[in-house]
């Protein structure tokens, strides 16, 4: 399927449809489309997705949702239903395994057959694709709270039409937050065009009464991605989401670590999100945010992590996200034991509960990172758009390729990856190198003179040496990376 | 040399670097290019999403003294999984091989996942909190005891 | 020994001594008053408490001090190696068991033989007075870092001479502090005559080449102490201290839990005694500020537990303290194991350096909070020092008596115990009643406020429910006490 | 009576409440005063620091049918041993007699610590966690099984 400009008529998407569902034998079990909607109907409101974000956001509530996943459906039940009784979770995830999100069904089909002869997961999530339709509505059906499929697929066709089909009632990712950050070699336009797919199906299911969650993946990178960056990427593709039709989306930000930006993130992510779906027309569909704890490097010390689940709830708690991702003791270490997933809840809850009736931060500090944010991000977006010339899709490929969108850090070859973030004094991310963005001079001299300024405090130049000093930082202790 | 493959112009041994299977995690592996390459080694460094296939290629084209492979993802005893074997059918059999992350899915006892990987035919076997400097270590003492020195 | 208005003379003071030393043979060893200053004066700077606390001050750093005490000398000296070891402790505790605070050496004397003979510790903390002064010595010259005696002890003049003679540079505690939380039938004429000669003790001390710090104990009962009683309580001791030579003075405060209070608390804390320490002629006393962390009922589930000692450390960040007095996950079960007060140093370690290098919180709250607590306690003060017609000391006592100063859930028959707290909607710690206390109903009106808001949000009346639902609110997982 | 005890109103049966030893923690103890009040029992509180002679007097003079032990501060064990027997001594043989809190130093496994105070002829042990509702149950049935009922 090529990149769509305007929502894909639903000739070309039946047409495109045969080779998905061929893909893997499984993808049979799913021909009936009304068969998915059927499922999704009868799914009870308590256990739908979007309602349930509606309800918190109403109510100015914050829900917990950790991310779990093994390779074998009886243990995956298990283990959703001990993270839903003991700890609490508000939503419940399934991770999908790293070789469905490559497409590898034959290399799943290995780890789950190995599975089962060793008696562990050695799958790093749930191969849904593999274990096909019924076991997902087994999974789906087992638990009382609302399941959300967790993943990064550059390709989700097939997972989507199984999984939808399975009782899903919410779908994270987005053709640029599921390449950027989780393939090598995978063009952009080619993921997009995969996501338009996936997106134009959840607006199927909408259509047909039943809607679906979609969520970009905020966090992109998750290792000091500036939240303009972040928030451009996840309002384009709210946009691209809206564009085929969805009608519940939530857009999520990973935590930088300086309280006041990341309150002030959220914030501005809400706050344009809205805005540009208005200005397209889709004002009318649901917004919600999501707030990730930390999601770059863990320390290895169970207490030390303990403090970072905290601190990421604190900054979650004052931003008002909707949602909170929640990390484990584990992080650092490997897949939580579940265990391990119910403390990471129960530490998020307690923070969340003690601060959660607290008043809002509002110093002057949340509104100058909020304006700065605001500025950036827009700039971002409209380079986007305009490079488009009437296609939010087309726009955001050649964003890419003119590195007019990047993202630091990132494994694939269609970011420039030319952008380097690095902490400021008081630990906010700023830009050490603004690669190809279009910023102007008054954005670059904000950014270089907050990174002299921590130069000049360390008695050191600004270099890469500072760059790498910050990402170990958390993990050793600190927010910002000290001269050794 | 690989394609994609990033090189630096140092003139001490050679050693591939990459991050096998389908593994993602980039920003370790950039890490250590520039810690391998500041201890003064030769490093190709093939990025993430590496197969054996293409580690053992590399080695070749390059007459690499050491692969250095990272998992972070999980699947790294399945990635792992007869590279010893490709290597000495290639006629690498005596190349170092060095694997180092977050190794098997889940937080396991160490000393297990190294016995396991030392079954494999890796020479040395890194586990979640060590970094760059252990490697570095390592390979120093082991090329050394090969008779090549650097750094 | 009587109630001193002023410094007690010092022919008073040696008159008095030997009794206090006869109280139990060990006080044999503490006769010549010069060893002791010869055992402080060879103390190296690095292991002086009052250096490391002025050097903390002037860097704008926090430092950490958990708390500790077992039995036997050389278990409680392994104790503190691995807190200052692995735990990365700053500044050592020695916490004395509950019977030597209540002068009970022959009850202590038994635990000794029991512990040793059991091989565990069936003491609660290090009974100092039975071990003596060679066993101190042997404790503070075992670890590199300056170890403060902690304990609860209304007649702790003994303790003082002994452990002051044994090398402990910090002795906290005072005559209301250590009294009306820890005591029930001593009358607070008598616990503060006794605070009055440890004062001197360490006044002598200072004379003699050196500096020994004091610390009023800030949380008195630990149960929702509105700030402003808490504040007055510890300037006043201050005061006391400083009156009779007493050199270095931190006063302490224990969380309460909104965050604005918490902060606006400790700036008020500072402020406040700094002026009145200016006002009676002792502006040069070196002065340093505690944050205790969450001092009520914790959680028992360790995860719960970790995310209130996270809390803890993000309000200490923020109200830039000079020390942070950590709690361990095992806070709800019983005294922590090395492990456990290991973990919760790690924890607080992490969360206070993810935090310190972030700008202040200087929000509207903070200052209205501010503003409230300084008068508040202002008012307090001031009718003590009203009632005392020049004595600070009978001011106390008189207060006390009138009700004017008074501490919730005060086991002490020496307070009236007639004011009770509860919180506000957003957590503050408000008056539910004020019982004697001299405010004017500016003041009374505010409470009366917060406290319908509160009641008309919850649909229900203002009752002793709220207060009890406040006071399991944490160790239930929230701040503010819910309707069941 | 004892001078300094708080007593309620109710015609319940009587209970003597304290916290044992030179334990001062006053809060828990206000609260289970008030919700055994509450369940309908007459409540003779004698507050923190109490001993063993002052709870027996108590009940004695009373005619309590029960006596409700706090410990908090870790040296439950000792203050507690010999209390049976006091109580024997003084003709209360048959009283029944509850404990509960943070009754040892440390964390300890509860099993061990109901044994050895059950062992000490405490009729119910309670632990960390455990809330004045689940003493009260308790007394309901252990009072039933004797024929008085309350509440
Ligand atoms: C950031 C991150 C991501 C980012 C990665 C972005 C990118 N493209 O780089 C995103 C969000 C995309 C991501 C995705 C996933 N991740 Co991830 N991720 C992390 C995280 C939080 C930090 C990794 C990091 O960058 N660390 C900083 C760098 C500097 O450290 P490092 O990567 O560990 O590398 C150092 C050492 O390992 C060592 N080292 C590495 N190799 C070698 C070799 C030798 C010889 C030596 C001596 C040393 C050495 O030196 C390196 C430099 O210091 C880790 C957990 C953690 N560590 O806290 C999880 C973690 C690695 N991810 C994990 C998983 C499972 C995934 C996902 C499958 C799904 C998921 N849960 O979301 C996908 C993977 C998709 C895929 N196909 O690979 C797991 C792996 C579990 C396991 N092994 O049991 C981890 C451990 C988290 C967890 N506990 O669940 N992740
Ligand atoms: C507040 C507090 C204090 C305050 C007390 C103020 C006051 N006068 O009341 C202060 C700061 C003064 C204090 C001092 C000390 N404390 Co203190 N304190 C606490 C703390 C944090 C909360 C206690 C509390 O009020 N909880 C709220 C009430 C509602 O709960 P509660 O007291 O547990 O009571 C309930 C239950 O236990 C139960 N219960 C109690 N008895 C019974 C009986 C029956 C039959 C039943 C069914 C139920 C029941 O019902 C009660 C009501 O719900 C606890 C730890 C915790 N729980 O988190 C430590 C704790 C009790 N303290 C402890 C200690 C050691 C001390 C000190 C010796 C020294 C120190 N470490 O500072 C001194 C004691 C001095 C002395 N002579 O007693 C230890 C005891 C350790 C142990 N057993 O191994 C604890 C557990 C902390 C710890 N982990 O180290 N403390």
């Amino acid at each position: 399927m090529d990149l769509a400009s305007g929502r894909i008529p639903i000739d070309a998407f039946m047409k495109e449809r045969p080779a998905v569902l061929a893909a893997w034998p499984t993808g049979r079990e799913v021909e009936r489309l009304e068969d998915g909607f059927a499922c999704q109907a009868a799914v009870p409101e308590a256990k739908r997705f979007a309602a349930a974000l509606d309800r918190a956001d109403a109510a100015g509530e914050s829900l917990v949702q950790p991310r779990a996943g093994v390779c074998l459906v009886d243990e995956h039940i298990k283990l959703l239903r001990q993270l839903e009784a003991q700890g609490g979770a508000d939503l419940l995830p399934t991770t999908i395994d790293s070789y469905t999100r490559q497409n590898r069904y034959a290399e799943a089909a290995a780890g789950i057959e190995e599975s089962k002869a060793t008696g562990r997961s050695l799958l790093n999530g749930f191969p849904a694709v593999n274990h096909g339709v019924e076991a997902c509505r087994r999974v789906t059906a087992a638990v009382g709270r609302p399941v959300q499929v967790r993943h990064g697929t550059p390709d989700a066709r097939l997972l989507a039409e199984i999984t939808l089909a399975g009782g899903f009632t919410a779908y994270e990712g987005g053709g640029i937050s599921y390449n950027i950050p989780y393939a090598k070699n995978v063009p952009l336009d080619r993921s997009i065009a995969w996501w338009q797919y996936c997106d134009r199906l959840v607006g199927l299911y909408a259509e047909n009464g039943v809607v679906v969650n979609r969520e970009p993946f905020g966090p992109l990178t998750g290792t000091m991605v500036p939240p303009c960056i972040s928030n451009a990427v996840a309002v384009i593709e709210a946009l691209l989401a809206a564009e085929q039709g969805v009608r519940s989306i939530s857009v999520g930000y990973g935590q930088c670590g300086n309280l006041y930006q990341d309150v002030a993130a959220v914030q501005s992510l809400r706050g344009l999100c809205r805005t540009y779906l208005e200005r397209f027309g889709w004002g009318d569909v649901r917004l919600s945010t999501v707030f990730h704890q930390w999601m770059g490097g863990f320390p290895t010390d169970e207490a030390q992590a303990f403090a970072v689940i905290s601190w990421g709830t604190v900054a979650a708690a004052f931003s008002r996200a909707t949602k909170i991702i929640s990390k484990t003791p584990h992080e650092a270490s490997g897949i939580p034991t579940a265990e391990a997933n119910v403390a990471g809840l129960k530490t998020t809850r307690q923070v969340l509960c003690m601060f959660r009736e607290q008043q809002d931060i509002a110093s002057a500090e949340v509104e100058r990172e909020r304006a700065q944010i605001d500025r950036e991000t827009s700039l971002l977006i409209e380079t986007a758009l305009r490079l488009g010339e009437g296609s939010i899709a087309a726009g955001a490929v050649r964003a890419f390729q003119a590195g007019a969108l990047d993202v630091p850090f990132a494994p694939s070859r269609a970011a420039r990856g030319a952008v380097m973030p690095v902490r400021d004094l008081h630990g906010a991310v700023r830009f050490f190198d603004f690669g190809g963005l279009p910023f102007d001079e008054g954005i670059k001299d904000f950014h270089r003179r907050a990174v002299s300024e921590r130069a000049r405090a360390e008695r050191r130049q600004p270099s890469f040496q500072m760059v790498t000093d910050d990402i170990y930082a958390v993990s050793k202790g600190r927010l910002v990376g000290k001269p050794r | 040399m690989p394609p994609n493959a990033s090189q630096g112009s140092t003139s001490g041994p050679t050693m591939i670097l990459g991050v096998i299977g389908a593994d993602c995690h980039a920003v370790g592996n950039r890490i250590l290019e520039l810690a391998f390459r500041e201890a003064g080694l030769n490093v190709v460094n093939l990025g993430v999403m590496v197969s054996q296939e293409e580690f053992i290629a590399a080695a070749i084209e390059t007459r690499a003294a050491a692969i250095v492979v990272s998992s972070l993802y999980g699947h790294g005893e399945m990635d792992c999984r007869g590279f010893r074997e490709k290597c000495v059918e290639a006629g690498l059999g005596g190349i170092l091989l060095y694997v180092g992350g977050n190794l098997v899915v889940g937080k396991a006892d160490f000393a297990g996942v190294e016995a396991k990987f030392r079954a494999m035919g890796f020479d040395r076997v890194f586990g979640p909190g060590s970094g760059p400097e252990h490697g570095i270590a390592a390979l120093k003492d082991d090329l050394r005891a090969r008779g090549v020195a650097f750094g």
